[in-house]
């Protein structure tokens, strides 16, 4: 079908869009939004195809680098014709302003979590960092820091070059230069802290939409980029005129207006699986799905007293790993088509996903013999009392139930405590004195990569390593240091199979240990509005790409 | 000289009158079989062969996890979880009833006992407990609910708790309307001047006159404990997984749009809450109509600023 | 020709419990400027039937015919009904309290009236509003009329309600017991200005009332009604002072205005529930003169030479055969010259008010330095107008509420500064009885319990002792032991009042006080209650505090009588000196306005005004 | 009556200080950590005590309770921990449809439940005062948000799906832009936040109408020959306006929350489904800000209910 300019896409959530600044911490769904007002050195082309969906493109940068210096060094060359949509005028993105987004991850008022990253990864990031933490957190202070500091491993030779100087090597670097946290940032940006509500009004756009108007909590409306030039542009081609976020409506409401026309696109609402059955009962064309390497699981307390440290008996945790019945998890999320069962730490998409099963039950319906037989043999043969907190929103409380069942069969007795979403991570898990005093003895948990393709480093790293300090994702201190060892080649390595081949050598050392229980793989259902045309999935969005679709009313 | 006037005795007359109101009767005898249904709940269940719990995954869901509509085995259909909706009515029943009721009794206690302070020793003692009443009432409940939920994490005490303390001051303004015109009456003062002492008087004269608006307004408390309850299981604040009441019934149909398809899901719970309330809504006016035929709005009057915290 | 006549009205009012007969068969008529008057006792029918007659009376079944200048009221649409209302039938009620509307100023309600009979302006309404409010005895109406009811005190309001009724000029105005909630004072004023009205503008008033005495000085016409049937009707005078039928002279006599002291000779029993069907004579029960033919047949209706006419089986009049009640000899008690008084109350004064949560207001004094002796076995009685502090005196002696300064001594007692436990046995010693009968006893108690506490509270007795002495308690007052376990809705207003005489006699005090025991009972109640009281007096030596602010009441009780106005005592002597010399003009006034002659024949006379 | 009216005033101004104490308690002796949720799950510890330190949680706190109160004395309610909006700011935003919702609703059940009230009353036993009885006990008894499902699935859902577009699915649209659409996107909601209370309206009205009538002075007025209508409407009506008022003066702290699950199910952007965002999102000087402005309203209703006391009934005028 002929593409199509023009229109306004509407697009619904229930949350607003909680950050116009790529700095501070924002949800994952804002890739989208990110997608359409600003720009990376590196990015994700809008495609149906799962290789091309999650495999990396020039986007500011004018072509993919390779690494030279043992993978030391990547050099990048800035697409000319890429402008500012400054106040003084249209001006163009420099090398520069690629050095000052990331200086900004760190900054004191709002530092962004995935600083961590870069700081052991760019030479010199982690003293121009520890520099910065010691600033009062004012514009003043902040600006003038940037602009006398240095990041020593980030070079500008010339305005349209950039050159970065790792202090290892890493190959998924050039997968974290997509992350939206390494955005440019105009000179500007530096008069206001970030995200205030001063840096949201004076937003400058270098991407082919800026924000005509924001009404705090109800809508942010997108309008075309003055300045924005298509044949500069290779990822995205735009075709609306404006983009409406409306903020405030309830996943039921929207999933009506998408039916009846009057929405075009889902914010940060996923699809009810039964929605799925139902639309697909009537033969809806609209749906398509997107493997984002999601996954689900529950992590086991092993460091709290509770029931004298139960817990951290291999045995008994094997055993909850024979007990969880997945499929009947995989039916709860709505089929094979939603959730595929996981016995490791890698989900689909992922580098180091395979096929293996270290507890195997039959079906993967779970083997309540086995895990009471296991139990027995750890000493529990009246089984265990057991609290697992979930949390209370969309299906987790329907989860957390199926779980209870299955774990119940097998002689666990499961206490719920349902806690507001608000709660969950922020309050009760995150927070290393509530598994130490035995606060939950189960939760289950979810984990997505910050990046598509690979990113098994984003998945092993925060939740399966300790160096010391209590990782915010690693409920329970987990470690294995030969784990650990294997994953450092892994992530140097130039070679993609025997990458691969590590990584999975590396499910199967931490798998062994059974400090989790995988659940499930999810797959992620994407639905449109009829005015919707040429709706592809960008992965890095987990959504459709607002910045390819066009209307047809 | 003595001969007995004609008359019959009250209790008489307001079970003539009771009896008389069909809509009342239909209204309790639903109300009886409510309870017989929730206190049979674990009867139910045997006779099923289903608990409230269990989760037929392969009889009462598709293999993508839709549930069964009502059949022979599951009358009024299964919900997400596979679970049978009927059982879970006649526990949700439970819950429902237990927290109306609760609820309402002690809101009532607790009102009776400040109004009746509050208006029998009148001058600062009722300043101040009645600037307490308006305190109570300038706090916006739900958003009050919400927060405390949050904080707290949802209970069912908490629930009730949450429930008693903003819907007392309903029965705390009645009741303090009506002993503030109760004493002046001369039977106190008959009472005073026998040399009762205060608490005499308020239990043994004032108290019995009190029964009529306790009894009506306990019972029109009742359904908006139910509906109050429901609203925060809808808001997701209500009672804990797995136990089944109405309105988390009713919410986690609605949470996932299941309803759209399990229309039963919708129904039944829905059905029930709205019959219930509805038979306590028409028992209340039958008893106020029986017990108190002629001044009935009396309790309405004036500053009585009646409406319990209808969430809803 | 008359200007109505009702004929064969029947009216019946279905209600929950049945049909409520509350007029049967009544027939009579009324002439330009006659003043009608219909007397009886209460529930006995007047305002049904007065209401009916306006067309009032919606949802009753009413049979017969009211023939209003030639039209019957009963044929009429409701249209044509309500535009006869206001402009030619016109009605006052009893109650001028509750009979303005709270939130509509005096004169819009007037206006009101005008302007839904008369296409005029609402300022030409506003003149003649203002003009009629000026006649009924209103000062510079023309401020006032903007006043709200609340604004004007008992009587005027009365006043307003009259010039509402009458500023359309009505041929007939109803009035509904137009007097009974306002001071004997206020009430020959009122009754002043209705006569004067008559004569004025030529109208036709009904009067209904069931104050006897009142009807006899003033109606022309007078009609006596009982459990609905008309009992007698004729001429004024003769009907009142000759009474044909037995029950209009039952009443005469219960009633305390002759000079008569001792045991009045009542009427036995209460009136007969409406619910029932009427078989025989609806008297015949309390009737004296009964015989056997009364409880079976309706009585024929006898007519006498005077014009009275008479539903009764008696052949002659009642006032001529029935048998006089032998009066029994008084033996006046007069204390022991040299015994202590019971009571002695020195200097009282009360003020209400002053202070409140948010400091000090103006308080209202209401008793000014009261002092008076009680002598042990004797009756005070004290009169005086409403809210003169006759209640609150009664208070304070009984302990109910201390004084602002001054001292009560009751058996060379003080009550003032005593400890709870003083307190509760000064209790013991003074006891009272209340005005209301329906607000003095729990009505959610049995009366068993009611009577039985005082031995609760003051732990007398308890268990099977307890249920003796009440029993002997309630034989004492004249109630059926056997009703030891009813509620006090089951009793009518006298038994009732006997239920609070029978507590305070409980714990033998030396002191009653009985605040308006008896105005709110009908007078052939009120004579047993009275007789009672006096039997009490004799048979316990007990000393009385009597108030009341009918003098004719006080007068038949007391030995003494001190006359109250706005908290001082203006006069204190014996009731006979008291009664043939009053010393205070304000004494005076009372006696005047009470006296039933006075009321009628000098209506000018009477200062019109608030 | 000017002592009356400043010790109305100055209670006012109690209530709220206890109340924001109240909330101010409420959500400092919560154990959760907002700087946590600001910084965001994946950071760490460092970068959250850096944030705690930029948000004064760090200090004592009686100390940011006096400086919340110092502040929202000036107006300033301080900033969102979500979106770093003024609170005040916020609110504002959220005002319209909230107002609209709640003016509307009150107008509707007014104009639905007063009549049937009076019509019961003028007529009690018959037929219509049946109807409306019942009208009452469904209304009284049907909790909204199974009444808002309801409507949003049969008046937009399924005839849109028909291809009839009867409602909007909710939404709010400013009434200056369009007064008409404004208007049109608020029927339901209207009559969903409607519908209780004018049940209870109707209630009350049909109550207080029985006792009116029966009162001496309705008596008078048809004795004077006034018509039937005049009777009812005049005299009747105007003696329950002040009921009617101490009731809506009760009801506005009901009407907040009845407006909040109608926010949430018709998706409007008001003050309610902020605060339901505000505390899933634990934004507590939001929820304060929210609280705080709710019980202003109502302590404010309720002063004008007080006043129009004054002006509705000349006994209490002075
Ligand atoms: N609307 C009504 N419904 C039922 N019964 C009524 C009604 N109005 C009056 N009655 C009954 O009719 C009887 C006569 O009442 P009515 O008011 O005429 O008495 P009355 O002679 O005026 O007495 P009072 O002196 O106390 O005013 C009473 O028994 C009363 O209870
Ligand atoms: N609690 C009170 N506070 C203030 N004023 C009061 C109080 N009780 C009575 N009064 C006033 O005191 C005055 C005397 O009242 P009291 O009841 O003693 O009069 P009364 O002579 O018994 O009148 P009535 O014949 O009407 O019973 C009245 O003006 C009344 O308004
Ligand atoms: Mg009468
Ligand atoms: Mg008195």
């Amino acid at each position: 079908q002929e593409a199509k300019t023009g229109g306004t896409l509407r697009v619904l959530g229930t949350a607003e869009v909680d950050r116009f600044d790529t700095v501070p911490p924002a949800t994952a769904v804002t890739g989208s939004f990110f997608r359409a007002v600003t720009r990376q050195l590196i990015s994700f082309a809008a495609s149906e195809d799962p290789h091309e969906q999650i495999a990396p493109q020039a986007d500011l940068a004018e072509s993919v680098p390779t690494p030279t210096n043992d993978g030391l060094t990547y050099t990048f060359k800035l697409r000319q014709g890429v402008d500012w949509n400054a106040p003084g005028g249209a001006r163009q993105v420099t090398s520069a302003d690629i050095e000052r987004g990331f200086m900004r991850l760190c900054n004191p008022f709002l530092p962004s979590p995935s600083a961590s990253y870069f700081e052991d990864m760019i030479v010199g990031f982690a003293d121009f960092c520890a520099g910065f933490a010691k600033v009062d957190a004012k514009v003043d202070t902040m600006k003038a820091y940037i602009e006398q500091g240095d990041i020593k491993g980030i070079e500008t030779p010339s305005d349209d070059t950039v050159v970065f100087q790792l202090t290892r090597a890493a190959n998924d670097f050039i997968y974290l230069l997509t992350l939206p946290v390494t955005s440019p940032a105009p000179v500007e940006v530096l008069d206001y802290l970030p995200d205030s509500p001063e840096y949201r009004q004076n937003f400058i756009s270098a991407a082919p939409y800026t924000i005509e108007s924001y009404v705090p909590d109800s809508m942010v409306r997108l309008v075309r980029n003055p300045v924005w030039k298509a044949e500069n542009d290779p990822l995205r081609k735009a075709y609306v005129d404006a983009i409406e976020v409306v903020a405030g409506v309830q996943a039921d409401a929207a999933m009506q207006q998408l039916q009846s026309g009057d929405g075009d696109m889902l914010f940060d609402i996923p699809v009810p699986p039964v929605t799925v059955q139902m639309l697909k009962m009537q033969g809806d064309e609209k749906l398509s799905t997107l493997a984002e390497g999601a996954s689900k699981m529950i992590w086991i307390n092993t460091v709290s007293n509770n029931n004298d440290g139960a817990l951290r008996n291999p045995k008994v945790r094997q055993a909850l790993n024979y007990a969880i019945d997945k499929a009947a998890v995989v039916q709860q999320y709505g089929g094979p088509e939603f959730a595929t069962p996981l016995n490791g730490i890698f989900p689909l998409g992922i580098l180091g996903n395979h096929d293996f099963s270290p507890y195997p039950t039959p079906n993967n319906q779970g083997d309540p013999e086995k895990a009471r037989a296991l139990l027995a043999e750890a000493g529990y043969p009246d089984g265990l009392t057991l609290k697992m907190p979930f949390r209370n929103l969309g299906i987790d409380p329907a989860v957390a139930q199926v779980l209870q069942a299955s774990l119940q069969k097998a002689g666990f007795t499961i206490e719920l405590v349902p806690t507001p979403a608000s709660d969950f991570y922020a309050r009760l898990i995150t927070n290393f004195d509530n598994a130490l005093n035995g606060v939950w003895d189960l939760v289950p948990s979810g984990w997505s990569p910050d990046w598509p393709g690979g990113a098994a480093r984003s998945i092993y790293q925060p939740q399966y390593t300790y160096d010391g300090t209590h990782g915010t994702f690693n409920f329970s201190d987990y470690n294995n240091d030969a784990a650990s060892e294997v994953a450092a080649r892994a992530l140097t390595t130039t070679d993609l199979a025997e990458s691969e081949k590590l990584w999975q050598q590396v499910d199967e050392m931490v798998v062994a240990d059974a400090p989790t229980v995988p659940l499930v793989s999810l797959t992620t259902v994407l639905y449109h509005g009829t005015a919707v045309e040429n709706f592809l999935p960008f992965a890095a969005g987990g959504n459709g790409d607002w910045t390819n679709v066009w209307l047809n009313r | 000289m003595n001969q007995p006037v004609q008359q019959r005795s009250s209790f008489d007359l307001t079970m003539r009158r009771l009896l008389s109101d069909k809509a009342g009767l239909i209204s309790l005898c639903f109300i009886l079989l409510l309870v017989a249904f929730a206190v049979g709940a674990d009867g139910i269940a045997a006779w099923t062969g289903h608990s409230p719990i269990d989760q037929f995954r392969d009889t009462a869901l598709t293999p993508t996890g839709l549930p069964v509509g009502p059949n022979a085995d599951f009358f009024f259909g299964a919900d997400q979880l596979g679970r049978d909706v009927f059982v879970r009515l006649a526990y949700g029943a439970r819950i429902s009833l237990a927290i109306g009721v609760v609820a309402s009794l002690l809101a009532a206690l607790i009102g009776v006992t400040v109004g009746l302070v509050s208006g029998y020793f009148g001058g600062w003692v009722d300043v101040v407990l009645g600037r307490f009443m308006d305190l109570v009432m300038s706090i916006p409940v739900l958003l009050c609910m919400l927060s405390l939920v949050a904080v707290f994490g949802p209970s069912v005490p908490l629930s009730v708790a949450v429930i008693v303390f903003f819907s007392w001051t309903t029965m705390g303004r009645v009741i303090r309307g009506q002993v503030l015109s109760l004493r002046e009456r001369e039977f106190v003062v008959a009472a005073r001047s026998l040399g009762a002492g205060h608490l005499s008087i308020m239990v043994t004269d004032i108290l019995p006159n009190l029964t009529v608006p306790i009894i009506i307004y306990t019972t029109m408390m009742v359904p908006s404990s139910i509906i109050f309850e429901a609203t925060l299981s809808f808001l997701g604040l209500g009672i804990v997984p797995p136990a089944p009441s109405w309105g988390g019934m009713l919410a986690d149909a609605a949470n996932n749009s299941i309803y759209m398809f399990a229309w039963w899901l919708v129904l039944f719970p829905g059905l029930a809450l709205l019959l219930t309330t509805l038979s306590f809504n028409i028992l209340g006016d039958a008893l106020r109509d029986a017990l108190d035929p002629n001044s009935s709005r009396r309790a309405l009057r004036k500053r009585s600023k009646q409406k319990a915290p209808a969430a809803s | 020709m008359p200007l109505l006549t009702v004929r064969n009205l029947h009216i019946d009012i279905p209600t929950g419990d049945g049909d409520v007969h509350a007029v049967r068969d009544v027939s009579f008529s009324v002439e330009p400027e006659q003043l009608f008057g219909i007397a009886g006792e209460s529930g006995s029918g007047k305002s049904v039937l007065s209401q009916a007659i306006l067309g009032l009376m919606p949802g009753a079944r009413i049979s017969g015919e009211i023939l209003f200048e030639g039209k019957n009221l009963l044929e009429l649409t409701p249209r044509q009904m309500q535009k006869l209302r206001g402009d030619r039938i016109a009605m006052i009620s009893q109650d001028p309290l509750s009979s303005l509307h709270p939130f509509y100023s005096v004169g819009r309600q007037i206006t009101e009236a005008i302007r839904a009979h008369r296409r005029i302006s609402e300022r030409a309404a506003l003149e003649e509003a203002i003009d009629i409010l000026g006649r009924v005895g209103i000062h510079s109406p023309e401020k006032r009329v903007f006043d709200f009811p609340h604004q004007f005190s008992g009587g005027m309001r009365q006043r307003v309600m009259i010039a509402m009724a009458i500023v359309l000029r009505p041929a007939l105005l109803i009035a509904d017991e137009p007097t009974t909630a306002l001071d004997v004072t206020v009430q020959a004023q009122i009754l002043a200005l209705l006569n004067q009205m008559r004569r004025e503008l030529g109208t036709a008033i009904i009067m209904v009332t069931h104050d006897l005495e009142l009807l006899s000085s003033i109606a022309d016409h007078a009609m006596v009604m009982y459990a609905g049937n008309r009992m007698e009707l004729g001429p004024g005078e003769a009907v009142l002072k000759a009474p044909a039928h037995p029950y209009t002279l039952g009443l005469l006599r219960s009633s305390p205005t002759q000079e008569t002291r001792g045991p009045l000779p009542s009427i036995p029993g209460q009136p007969p529930s409406l619910l029932a069907e009427q078989v025989g004579c609806a008297f015949a029960a309390r009737c004296q003169s009964a015989m056997e033919i009364c409880g079976q047949k309706r009585p024929p209706l006898r007519e006498f030479d005077d014009e009275t006419r008479s539903l009764c089986w008696l052949e002659t009049k009642a006032a001529s055969v029935a048998p006089s009640v032998p009066a029994e000899p008084i033996q006046d008690l007069q204390p022991a010259p040299d015994a202590p008084p019971i009571v002695s109350v020195r200097d009282v004064h009360l003020t209400y008010g002053g202070r409140n949560l948010f400091g000090a207001t103006p308080g209202v004094e209401v008793l000014k330095g009261i002092s008076f002796d009680l002598a042990r076995g004797t009756t005070l009685g004290i009169v005086g107008e409403s809210g003169c502090g006759k209640s609150t005196l009664a208070r304070i002696i009984a302990g109910l509420l201390p004084p602002t300064s001054g001292d009560v001594v009751i058996e060379g007692e003080s009550i003032t500064g005593l400890d709870r436990r003083q307190w509760v046995e000064m209790r013991k010693r003074v006891q009272m009885v209340f005005q209301n009968p329906f607000g003095s006893l729990n009505p959610r108690r049995r009366v068993g319990s009611i009577i039985g506490d005082p031995f609760r509270i003051q732990n007398i007795a308890s268990g099977a002792d307890r249920k003796r002495r009440v029993r002997e308690l309630m034989e004492i007052v004249g109630l059926n032991p056997e009703h030891y376990n009813r509620f006090p809705s089951e009793f009518s207003g006298g038994q009732r009042q006997r239920i609070g005489i029978a507590r305070a006699l409980a714990l033998n005090p030396s002191l009653i006080i009985f605040d308006e025991p008896v105005s709110a009972l009908d007078v052939s109640i009120q004579a047993q209650i009275l007789n009672l009281i006096a039997r009490l007096q004799s048979e316990l030596g007990l000393s009385y505090l009597f108030i009341s602010h009918d003098l004719a009441v006080v007068r038949h009780v007391s030995s003494q009588i001190v006359v109250m106005k706005s908290g001082q005592i203006v006069e204190h002597a014996d009731t006979q000196t008291l009664y043939n010399m009053p010393q205070h003009p304000y004494t005076r006034e009372l006696l005047a306005a009470a006296d039933p002659d006075f009321r009628s024949a000098r209506p000018a006379a009477l200062e019109i005004g608030a | 009556m000017i002592r009356f009216i400043a010790s109305r005033i100055g209670f006012a101004a109690l209530v709220l200080l206890l109340l924001s104490g109240f909330v101010f308690t409420l959500f400092f002796v919560a154990p959760g950590d907002p700087a946590r949720l600001v910084a965001g799950e994946r950071a760490t510890e460092a970068q959250v005590a850096m944030v705690r330190e930029n948000l004064g949680l760090d200090r004592p706190v009686i100390e940011q309770y006096f400086s919340f109160l110092g502040r929202s004395l000036t107006g300033d309610l301080g900033f969102s921990y979500r979106n770093q909006q003024p609170v005040i700011q916020l609110i504002q935003n959220r005002m319209p449809a909230t107002i609209s919702l709640c003016i509307g609703a009150v107008i509707m059940w007014l104009c639905l439940g007063i009549p049937i009230g009076i019509m019961s009353a003028r007529y009690p036993g018959s037929l219509r005062d049946r109807v409306g009885q019942g009208f009452i006990l469904i209304g009284i008894s049907f909790p909204s948000f199974v009444l808002g499902m309801a409507a949003l699935y049969f008046l937009y859902f399924l005839p849109r799906q028909a291809g009839l577009t009867l409602f909007p699915p909710g939404g709010y649209k400013p009434f200056l832009a369009n007064p008409a659409q404004w208007a049109w996107h608020m029927l339901l909601p209207w009559f969903t936040l409607a519908l209780t209370s004018a049940a209870i309206y109707a209630r009350l009205t049909r109550g207080q109408m029985l006792e009116v009538l029966g009162e001496d002075y309705i008596r008078t007025a048809r004795a004077k020959g006034l018509s039937e209508r005049k009777v009812i409407y005049k005299h009747g009506v105007r003696s329950i306006f002040t009921p009617l008022t101490t009731q809506l003066g009760a009801d506005i702290a009901a009407l907040l929350g009845g407006a909040l699950v109608t926010e949430q199910v018709f998706g409007l952007q008001g003050i309610g489904s902020l605060a339901v965002q505000s505390v899933q999102t634990q934004d507590r000087p939001v929820i304060i800000g929210v609280v705080m402005l709710a019980g202003f309203f109502i302590v404010v209703a309720n002063l004008v209910v007080d006043f129009l006391y004054l002006l509705l009934d000349p006994r209490v005028r002075v």
